[in-house]
């Protein structure tokens, strides 16, 4: 069917002709706003077609993210964004496919789909906004919250050890693996268009501070640093650098060269004659 | 061999794991078809995974069959071990033929007092024979002279069967299957050689599915293998290669339905398959595509639930959850083939519907009928108008979900300048903006409703046959034996009887129907569940006659003619 | 203020996110109830996560209150930016008064329209003139004094909600309040000073709900957190622990159900809740709970949907996912709390009848009843003899599902020497091994199915009130709208009327249902859903006489007595 | 309520004693054969009580175990064996509680549970056996599956890296991680005793051919070796270990010593009287 190619030339549109014009229902001061300037900056350091851009995402905060750009968006149902980019992307791969959401929709209950589309490694870019937190829902604790953090429903903490998306994403697999820093909008938007840029899975984790239900977090701005080397090649090493790392190394850390999922494939001219043929007997 | 219809021939060929007997069933409706006859298998399973006993129930005929018969002409064992709890599915009788071998146990108990006629077969000392030869082959010969199917057919259908295996092991398994023959003699078996060999068609219901998916336009299928859909999918696989188009297996059922989602969201055709517990876990997706108006066919085949239930049995029980189980006011269209062959037909106007209205299609199909396997005749192509009603010229103002007269709203493929919109899961303005507005809201549930509601199903919503002030309504496999019951009947029962098959399960036809019923003063609704769950749905949305019976039992067994036949008498002289 | 009942006295606080307007509805709340009024609470909020315009509507009466009134009587805008939204739910006349501060943007349109008597009050002023003064504490202050609420209960509510704070921040925000209060003056509210202070109990649905559970004996609850549900597991959370259980938050609902169903199986009364999209996850847990025969109860507070909906905005829509939902015949319960305090009552029944039925309960709330937040006497603990039918001596030939009279078959904990046996989702035997065989599978499916029926719900399936040839029936959060709406009609029309409220949605209760409706010539049946759900539930499985009508509308707003007292007038009269 | 602890004294049973008697359903030559002649010598060697013990599973060949066992036992939904395991163990700690299942079950449908199992840390183990296959649904692609392993699902191979159970468990916080072959019965015993012995979460792969639709996996008895070095205590070091290994090492890679989640806690005597005081205004 549809399996166009992208038809329109690269065009030169500004940052801001990447947004929808629709107005954020994000807190005034949430770090979601810098990523959207930052993926509005990447989107048009690449100068990608708004028709031939689609942005997918489940539900949070974050995941409102599709709506205030310029471009095709699916916000789809908490925790599945990841299989919605997929689809999309086998069916359509003329189209560039971003994936966005939060840490309690990618890591909580979409978790499984993050370990499953890093070993496919389907040409996505996948943005995680992690503020340690689920924001929509006022403030419960998420799989990247630290174990002693109070909260209602874990009054004294969860007790429970946080998730390493990048450890994680390195060992199922991901292609091009990057943390970086809402506030950071000059590194993010690098990350993000090399991100976009790179074959196969990209999964870039943000720090996006929740300035409403952890003010905390606006102390991570003094906390991030550069990391002390440059991306590796090798899987287990990044893997191994950041198991130990103390969380607020920012840029890339890692990146593959594995065969990518779900190439186009040529039609068989024969294949309907072959149909008819094939139940005779 | 019992009356009607045509002549009609039932052999069970039974044996352990690994004897074969599911190998001698196939060829041995080959071989049929070759000679111009029509017919059915099925296969019965044990609990084990491998090594238990298994049995083809082959049933042969000179006309289309649909159902199994009620009793079996022909049962063959390669030997009985285990066999007690399939035998449960094999009535014989005193005018049956039980065919055993002396090296192997003696028969069953049931199936000794039965008083059929016992005849010995050495089909392992046959089979040893010959170098290499099996007791499958053995027992294939037999059978197939007992129907009286020519030796060429046989031939041909070894050969179509195992060819690629290479001549020498065809021409093993047809010596051990001479031998069989050459001891056998022709029984009372239906008139052979009145087809054309090589213009019938030989297909199970899971394969005629996936043949309809691509005939309506399917490109992308999203797979998580479960009993009994997975052939449905791995029929496709290579063949949606071919027609350019792709499967990806899924991690879950979670993620293949929203797969699906994201593809047919770029415009291509798309479908998964799945039974019961998948279909749980696929709720939530579906009304995400209602929501967000994504066209997407779900086949479901249906196997005894609850809950893991009986994988490998039938039953029409997830009817409820098909009909009702999303969460929310959420307009969907269920669609139901009601033959093995049927299913070619009912899911391509499945693609059909979805495409045209934006919605999730589930179509219904059971174990029964996915898994039966049919030699039948050709289905033709029917060129459905399947056209996704696509914004392609961008206007000023665009608005995706419009508030269009019929209900459906244009809706642009990503790459289409200046559509750009979000698809969204949150109640949204006709613009696709998040909305928490009660006239918003109500404008698209009343959109979402009409367009279901209001689209011209044609003929296709039900298929009746017969007229009369009585009426029976049905539904999926049940419908095979209910016609074949019909048939069974005297003319003065069914000369006042209508057969109202609905295809079409939601949304309600109401007028159809009033037409259909029109005339009709009694009414019995057959179906295969414990708590008759059509029936409730019909009383819930329809206006019936007020004399409304129902017959309703849950699975494992299928529904046989004979049985359904009585019913329908005895409700017919209430 | 509008008529009936007692004297009731709406109030709406209108301000931006962080102006305070909740916290103060909250105290003028609590300092009514002080004062011996009766009251509701609820919340309205924009689309905005926080710092969008956020309402309290308040209801203050003389006589228990459970749902809002038509209109309001005071609306106090601390400031008017994007008020548009929230006041399509606010509507006021020419006998309202509505407050506004002069250094705000002037009162929006639609209030200038109705005619509404406008008061200026310089609340940023006044609250400047206070260090570390607010608002909404001269808010409070004003329509507290309107409201004819004494100055002690004012401090008195203040010193409650923030007396954590300290005596400091106390004394600042009653210094405003206090300044508020004497600008204003006493208008036609309700009779104050009827109650005893400190013998009214201030609580929401959603903690009833909790309450309910714990009383009930829940000790396990798993949690993903899901707007509307979630204050009952925030709730729960710290008061399982005092109670020595615990409450686990799961990476999802698939999760979450299935950790409730682990614990319950080692004999640990559970519970877990959700709202739509959490309910469509778990339906596949549901009905491996069916099947296996573990209690649970999982709580629904419905939204408006399909999908996600409108996640902040009461639907009774859940309706038929919650009742047909399972795939397979599945026998459970559902039940519907159908007012904010029968939450209480109707949740601590639902862990009853998990207990004593083993079998999966869901207690649909809604988004109005479990947020909305009442002063209401003490409810009561009522004792149900909760106990589940364990076996504790095992005798020889134990057999878990055994099939017994009632179907309730005895089932041992974990720790019980000899009662070893797997739980299963497969169809199994009496003794709980896995089974394909028809006979297991009916004397299983029947089993279920009796234990369900048969079960003696007493008078708790329905509350039925009046008496008469007409009848209503209604259920959940709009029957608390009918309940007003009838006291509002004249006794002609009452007198003739007799009100049903389902608190039993499954399993039906066909004798009860005759019992009631025993001389009922016509039915309404009123419910907040696009589709009329329960009506055709009704028409699905109950006798109902021949002249029904449906009223029904979706979400997002709920409905209010007047509006249901005109259709209700309207249909007496036809 | 029946938070009672383990009664009967630790027993002398045969590992026999803990057959149910009930016939498996699967293939001769199974490996989930030798796993159920592992698991019961470990229990025996261990002296469980069988009534205190519970073995929870979803659905596959190698999730019908629990049936098969003299203890309660638990068949649930496919993918869902931990949240059972995990909600039964919290509210029943005195129970000894195992979770048991297969690739498919654990690693596809199931994989987020494993994550946050591991990441939660409960005191139950989980026991994978590991055939690379869906073998209940005849023979398809799993998570563990090489990329060119031919199918009807996917022909010519799904092209797909298969995912690492071990080096996930450790990156989530696995509190014990060991592989074994189903055919070295001795050693499984050993490590599956060890591994119900450790605190915390314990994750034991048993690699254990389908012989039906696997036959190549009858090779892996000549495959499997023990690990070069000794267990580690470094979940970084572990992880890296197992990264680079050649999938057939065996024996116990790593000891951890996390905190436990979901200890019993003491009731508040006054609880029931506070409840009723709470709502009073
Ligand atoms: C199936 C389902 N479960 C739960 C929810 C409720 N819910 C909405 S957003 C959210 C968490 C969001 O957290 P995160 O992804 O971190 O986004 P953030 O708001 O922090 O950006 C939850 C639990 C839902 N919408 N659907
Ligand atoms: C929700 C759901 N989806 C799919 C299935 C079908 N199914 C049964 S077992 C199985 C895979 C089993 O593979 P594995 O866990 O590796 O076990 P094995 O049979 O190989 O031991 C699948 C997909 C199911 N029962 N439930
Ligand atoms: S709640 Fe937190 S994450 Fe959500 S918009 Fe506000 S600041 Fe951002
Ligand atoms: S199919 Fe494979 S895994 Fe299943 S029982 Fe047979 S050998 Fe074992
Ligand atoms: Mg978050
Ligand atoms: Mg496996």
């Amino acid at each position: 069917m549809v399996r166009r190619m992208s038809v329109a030339a690269p065009c030169k549109l500004k940052a801001s002709d990447y947004k929808s014009g629709t107005k954020p229902v994000w807190c005034p001061g949430c770090g979601d706003f810098h990523v959207l300037a930052s993926l509005t900056k990447a989107i048009a350091a690449l100068a990608l077609v708004p028709e031939n851009l689609a942005v997918v995402s489940g539900i949070g905060c974050s995941s409102r993210i599709p709506a205030y750009l310029n471009c095709y968006g699916f916000h789809g149902v908490h925790g599945r964004a990841l299989p919605l980019a997929t689809g999309l992307k086998v069916a359509r791969p003329d189209l560039t496919v971003i994936c966005a959401g939060g840490d309690g929709d990618g890591f909580s209950i979409g978790g499984n789909h993050l370990l499953h589309a890093c070993r496919r490694n389907v040409d996505i870019t996948y943005v995680v906004m992690d503020n340690e937190i689920y924001g929509m829902t006022k403030g419960q604790p998420s799989p990247t919250t630290a174990p002693d953090w109070d909260s209602e429903l874990a009054p004294g903490g969860t007790g429970v050890s946080p998730f390493h998306p990048l450890v994680i994403a390195l060992a199922s697999g991901a292609n091009f693996v990057a943390r970086t820093f809402a506030g950071d909008v000059k590194g993010t938007t690098r990350t993000l268009a090399e991100a976009i840029g790179h074959p196969g899975f990209s999964f870039v984790q943000i720090l996006s501070p929740c300035v409403t239900f952890r003010p905390d977090q606006r102390e991570w701005k003094n906390k991030v640093h550069p990391p002390p080397v440059t991306f590796t090649t090798d899987p287990a090493q990044a893997a191994r650098r950041v198991m130990t790392d103390d969380g607020f190394n920012i840029g890339v850390l890692y990146k593959g060269s594995r065969d990518i999922y779900g190439q186009a494939v040529e039609r068989n001219a024969e294949f309907e004659r072959d149909l008819d043929a094939e139940f005779l007997v | 061999m019992t009356g009607q219809p045509g002549m009609s021939f039932s052999v069970a060929l039974l044996g352990k794991g690994g004897a074969g007997v599911i190998t001698a069933g196939d060829m041995l409706l080959a071989a049929a078809a070759r000679c111009g006859l029509y017919g059915l298998m099925i296969r019965a399973v044990g609990p084990q995974i491998r090594g238990g006993e298994s049995a083809a129930l082959v049933r042969l005929s000179s006309v289309p069959v649909e159902c199994l018969d009620d009793r079996f002409d022909v049962v063959l064992g390669i030997d009985w071990k285990q066999a007690e709890q399939l035998l449960s599915e094999i009535a014989v009788d005193a005018d049956s033929i039980v065919v055993t071998d002396p090296a192997e146990d003696a028969v069953p108990h049931s199936i000794a007092a039965s008083g059929a006629v016992l005849r010995q077969l050495e089909m392992k000392e046959l089979a040893e024979s010959v170098s290499g030869g099996r007791v499958n082959m053995v027992a294939l010969g037999y059978v197939a002279g007992l129907a009286g199917i020519s030796q060429e057919a046989i031939r041909h259908a070894i050969e179509k069967n195992i060819g690629r295996k290479g001549r020498q092991a065809v021409d093993v398994s047809v010596a051990a299957a001479m031998l069989g023959f050459s001891r056998s003699q022709r029984s009372a078996a239906p008139q052979t050689g009145g087809g054309q060999a090589g213009n019938r068609w030989m297909i199970s219901g899971n394969h005629a599915t996936g043949l309809g998916a691509l005939r309506g336009g399917v490109r992308f299928a999203a797979a998580y293998p479960i009993t009994p859909a997975t052939e449905i999918l791995e029929w496709l696989a290579p063949r949606l290669k071919d027609a350019g188009g792709t499967l990806t297996q899924a991690e879950d059922e979670l993620a293949s339905i929203n797969m699906a989602i994201g593809a047919s969201y770029g415009g291509v055709p798309s479908l998964t398959a799945t039974s019961g517990p998948g279909l749980s876990l696929m709720i939530e997706g579906l009304g995400l595509a209602v929501c967000a108006e994504i066209p997407l066919v779900v086949v479901n085949v249906m196997r005894a639930g609850p809950s893991t239930g009986i994988p490998t049995k039938p039953e029409q029980s997830d009817f409820n959850a098909a009909i009702y189980g999303l969460h929310g006011d959420a307009p969907h269209i269920v669609v139901a083939p009601n033959s093995v062959t049927d299913c070619v037909y009912t899911t391509q106007w499945a693609v059909h519907l979805a495409e045209a209205t934006q919605a999730p299609v589930i179509v219904l199909s059971d174990q029964f009928i996915g898994q039966a396997i049919v030699v039948a005749d050709p289905v033709p192509a029917i060129s459905f108008f399947t056209k996704r009603k696509v914004a392609e010229e961008i206007p000023e103002a665009f608005e995706r979900y419009a508030i269009t007269a019929d209900g459906i709203s244009p809706m642009p493929l990503p790459g289409t300048a200046g559509g750009q919109y979000t698809a969204d899961g949150l109640e949204h303005s006709a613009a696709a903006k998040p909305s928490g507005i009660a006239s918003d809201h109500s404008a698209q549930l009343d959109k979402r409703a009409r367009k279901i509601a209001d689209f011209d199903y044609g003929q296709h919503w039900a298929d009746i046959e017969g007229a009369g002030e009585l009426a029976i309504l049905t539904w999926g496999s049940t419908a095979s034996v209910v016609r074949e019951a019909l048939q069974r009947l005297p003319d003065k029962v069914t000369g006042r009887l209508k057969l109202i098959t609905l295809r079409l399960l939601l949304p309600v036809r109401q007028e159809d129907m009033a037409a259909a019923l029109d005339g009709v003063n009694r009414l019995l609704v057959i179906e295969q569940n414990h708590t008759g769950q059509l029936y409730r749905f019909l009383r819930a949305w329809y206006d019936l006659p007020a004399d409304v019976d129902t017959v309703h039992r849950p699975g494992p067994g299928v529904f046989r003619p004979g049985e359904i036949a009585t019913r329908i008498d005895a409700w017919c002289g209430e």
